[in-house]
């Protein structure tokens, strides 16, 4: 065989699993091991313990911590799976498969990075934001929350730790600016770059507001997934293609993705 | 102790190969499960051209199981050829290239293909495809379609050719004799039963082509079944498949009459089951003193 | 908030009634649960004469379900309607009688057995029921049997009937218009899922009968795709049913096409769950605003 | 309605659950208003907590202990159901619909009592010889037990709280008397009543034996269930008929028995 067993099923141990707000979940688990292998951008596929419910849930990786071993994740509670993960105790022991999928990159040239978060798609930039600080001490780490409301907000003060400033928006206007989070954007932005997680149709205007002023912009997507390692073809995205005659192919967002460069992604 | 068995005079190390679908072509979880381990690799379906498969979602989650159309997306046989048979090359197990078609000339073109490439041991066909030409139905929803293009495929191929049929159908034993007629060496039961879920949030189907395929656990008493039927009907081994979770439920198909089984769904939820299986068969096989793993072939007839 | 359906003109207080044979005629379950608060009460299969039923073992546990083989024991009409019928009276709700037979005949007779006695409602033939006479198939395996049947009944009675379909076929859909064609007033969808499990260690299935009926959740994304298909094939009502344990997978099935549910294996999991699933569906309509249940039948087509 | 609802579901809490032989387990919990209605004869459908294995588990009250407001029931680890109850620790909840079935009729005008435990038959025998002694002071209870071997007998010494004697065979002889448990009854007994539990093989030669001397005979009887309240007609046994054709019917175990006099089972 040429090929090596590298990765395989691992169990955390639930050191906390909190409500943070609404339906929103703060869990904190040891792996001290798989930690060491995790990337900004990745995301962990989480089983529910629950054997009517077979498949992982994809979870992003909010924030590791090299030294204590632990992963940090914040999921919301969106269906009776994710209500499994919110029963957990610390103690409770968590069957998980990762880190999978592609990282965030981050290149050292880059000087002003805009990180924009929506809703439950704000975890990934908290790490994101580590990464960065700690890559680029220099770095001007802009981020750009969206919430529908202020009891919706999380991680604002977790990514002071590491960015510049955080302005969020809240579409009912109870916190910081009222609308969607472009509209907190600068008006003449010096981003050298952006990176996204959060609804699909804020990650295509997004995408649009990048292409438009020449910005690269790198977007982390979902998709219904039921493998988590590219086999099964599930949670795949169309993906621009040169060679293709509709001129977009199927990716898989476990593997090719979640973070795509938004120029590649064919959005509808 | 003997575990391996043959097939129309292919070797299998053990009785255990991959249920079509479920591992692709094996490469992506080779960095958790080393295949070689296994009987036999089989493979996701190839057609003759490039297919891109359904919209998504393409997967819900059910009680036990999940329903499911890929719609068979696959890069078509040219860079399935291209890409995957030197991997093939690589592992010490046989391989079983699944191949999918909304037409009999296309099955029929693929199996030549396969025959003119090296590497591949078995072709089974996925005889659970629609086809216009069939008013929607699947070929092997219909004696003469499941005979009919199963004799055309042996007339281009000598690689010995399974049929996998679909448990969607009134008389399970009629299609399996069919297949037998037009020359199967063997045939895989089941595949995927036709079902749904709604999203009542939505007030739509989950998934994007509101029917799928329902796999996992769930369907396994179906599977069986459908195994145990097809074996008082046909003299063809049976690989036997459908919510294989472990070695238990494996023994079971056995049992049912199939003289292998295909591990599936069972793979998103440990990578490494279908070796967990063959483990399982083996400490059966001990503890209750059988020399040979066909012994357990139809034992509940 | 109008929770109140009519069949055929037959009002039902909610659109929740009992799967045939999980609850037999009520009595049991009454020490636990009000049937007076269901919109309908289906009870277990009658037969001409008294049935014995299957040998035991009679259930298999599976994953999320089972699988039974009852054999429809039941005492026969006369006694059924001596013993059952007035116990039916003290109950303020629709009364359904299921009716099973070996033949057309036997199907007629009970029904005009069943015509001359009072309390009852409506009634439900058991087409899942296998004939000698059609080669051991199923009466709804064929859509010619369904129809006749169902035409035979309907001359001798003026009750309104029910077409309980098998998904044992290779398209419910033709099924389906068939038994509307015979003069059914509704559709009960579906049946159980012919399965089967086997104990490894005494190497034999584990029901008497080998073969028997799966039913629980791990079937509900089966039933939900044939009231799916059915609900565009035909224009009579359907009642869903298949593995309904919350009022979730109640609202599904309406939205997949089903004007009224049924609940079945549920019962021996939470003796209230039919009366929970009426709770359910009512919270879910005061929840999206819904003032009419019928405004959730068919929403996801 | 005239019927009034007197039934529901309860939740136990267990206290014990202890592997007590090879894989047979002792479990006490607890369920104050539930154990005021259990009789001797009569289990619980106890459900496993697995959502992939949904039907409740019959198993017989081998001691209920109204003061304490505990049940005990003494169970075989026999499949994937049993192990998950097995898992059950102190603290944690138990979902019981029960108690259901039949109970063992004794009659004060009996005084010599001989109860027959055959291997994981036995533990209801213990509620049994409790209810004798309680009700007949001064009866003389003889418990007759059989296991395969010595590594399975239990309940011994707690049968001697209230049996006047304890006698035990095991199939290889490592304990009591080598052989079947009839082998160990006294050449003339003067039963004036027979209770047994265990195998049917066991149960049938009993039956034959009490029906040989003309004693009479209880015997609790074992079925695969589904619903336990009677209503499924899984759990049938051929009970003898004088107006059946053939001269038997189907009765229900969890309705009409679990106890049945043994006289009217239709032995095959």
């Amino acid at each position: 065989m040429d090929e090596r067993i590298t990765k395989e099923i691992f169990y955390g141990e639930v050191l906390e699993n909190k409500l943070l707000v609404g339906e929103v979940y703060d869990m904190t688990f040891k792996a001290p091991k798989e930690v060491q292998k995790a990337r900004a951008g990745q995301f962990l596929a989480i089983y529910t313990g629950n054997p009517s419910m077979l498949l992982p849930r994809p979870i992003s990786i909010c924030e590791v911590d090299i030294v204590q071993g632990t992963f940090r994740v914040i999921y919301r509670v969106a269906g009776h799976g994710t209500a499994e993960l919110a029963k957990l105790k610390p103690g409770d022991s968590l069957r998980v498969l990762g880190p999978v999928g592609t990282a965030f990159k981050v290149d050292s040239k880059h000087t002003n990075f805009a990180l924009v978060g929506g809703g439950i798609g704000t975890p990934p930039m908290l790490q994101l934001a580590k990464k960065i600080r700690n890559q680029i001490p220099h770095a001007y780490i802009s981020v750009y929350l969206g919430f529908r409301s202020k009891f919706q907000v999380i991680l604002e003060n977790d990514l002071m730790r590491y960015a510049n400033e955080v302005v969020v928006a809240t579409d009912d206007g109870t916190m910081g600016i009222k609308g969607n989070v472009i509209d907190t954007f600068p008006p003449d932005p010096n981003f050298d770059v952006i990176y996204s997680c959060g609804p699909s149709i804020m990650l295509k205007f997004l995408s649009q507001y990048a292409q438009e002023r020449d910005i690269p912009c790198y977007v982390s997507v979902e998709e219904y997934m039921a493998c988590s390692v590219g086999a099964c073809l599930a949670c795949v995205v169309k993906v621009k293609s040169k060679t293709d005659d509709d001129g977009w192919d199927y990716k898989r967002v476990c593997m090719t993705g979640p973070v795509f460069n938004s120029k590649e992604l064919e959005w509808k | 102790m003997k575990l391996n068995i043959n097939i129309a005079g292919i070797e299998w190390k053990n009785p255990v190969t991959t249920a079509s679908g479920t591992v692709n072509s094996g490469k992506e979880y080779s960095p958790y499960v080393d295949f070689s381990k296994l009987g036999a690799l089989t493979t996701k379906s190839v057609s003759a051209k490039p297919w891109k498969g359904s919209q998504t979602p393409r997967i819900a989650e059910t009680y036990g199981g999940m329903v499911h159309s890929i719609g068979l997306q696959n890069p078509g046989i040219d860079e399935f050829i291209q890409r995957d048979i030197p991997y093939f090359k690589k592992l010490d197990t046989a391989i079983i290239v699944n191949i999918c078609a909304r037409e009999e000339n296309d099955f029929v073109e693929v199996a030549r293909r396969l025959e003119e490439a090296s590497g591949i041991h078995m072709l089974e066909l996925n005889l659970a495809c629609k086809s216009d030409d069939l008013g929607g139905f699947r070929f092997a929803q219909n004696t003469k379609w499941t005979e009919s293009v199963l004799a055309k495929v042996k007339k281009v191929t000598n690689l010995p050719v399974i049929a996998k049929l679909t448990p969607n159908v009134t008389d399970i034993a009629e299609i399996a004799k069919a297949a037998e007629a037009g020359g199967a060496c063997a045939l895989s039961l089941i595949n995927s039963v036709s079902a749904m879920r709604i999203n009542i949030e939505t007030r739509k189907p989950i998934l994007a082509s509101a029917m799928g395929g329902l796999s996992g656990p769930a369907i396994k008493p179906i599977a069986l079944r459908c195994v145990y039927q097809a074996y008082k009907a046909v003299n063809i081994p049976i690989i036997g498949m459908g919510g294989i979770m472990t070695g238990e439920d494996a023994i079971e198909f056995l049992m049912a009459g199939a003289t292998a089984v295909g591990v599936g769904m069972a793979h998103f939820i440990n990578p490494r089951a279908a070796l967990e299986v063959i483990e399982d068969i083996e400490a059966y096989m001990e503890k209750h003193g059988i020399d040979d793993v066909v012994e357990l072939t139809g034992a509940a007839h």
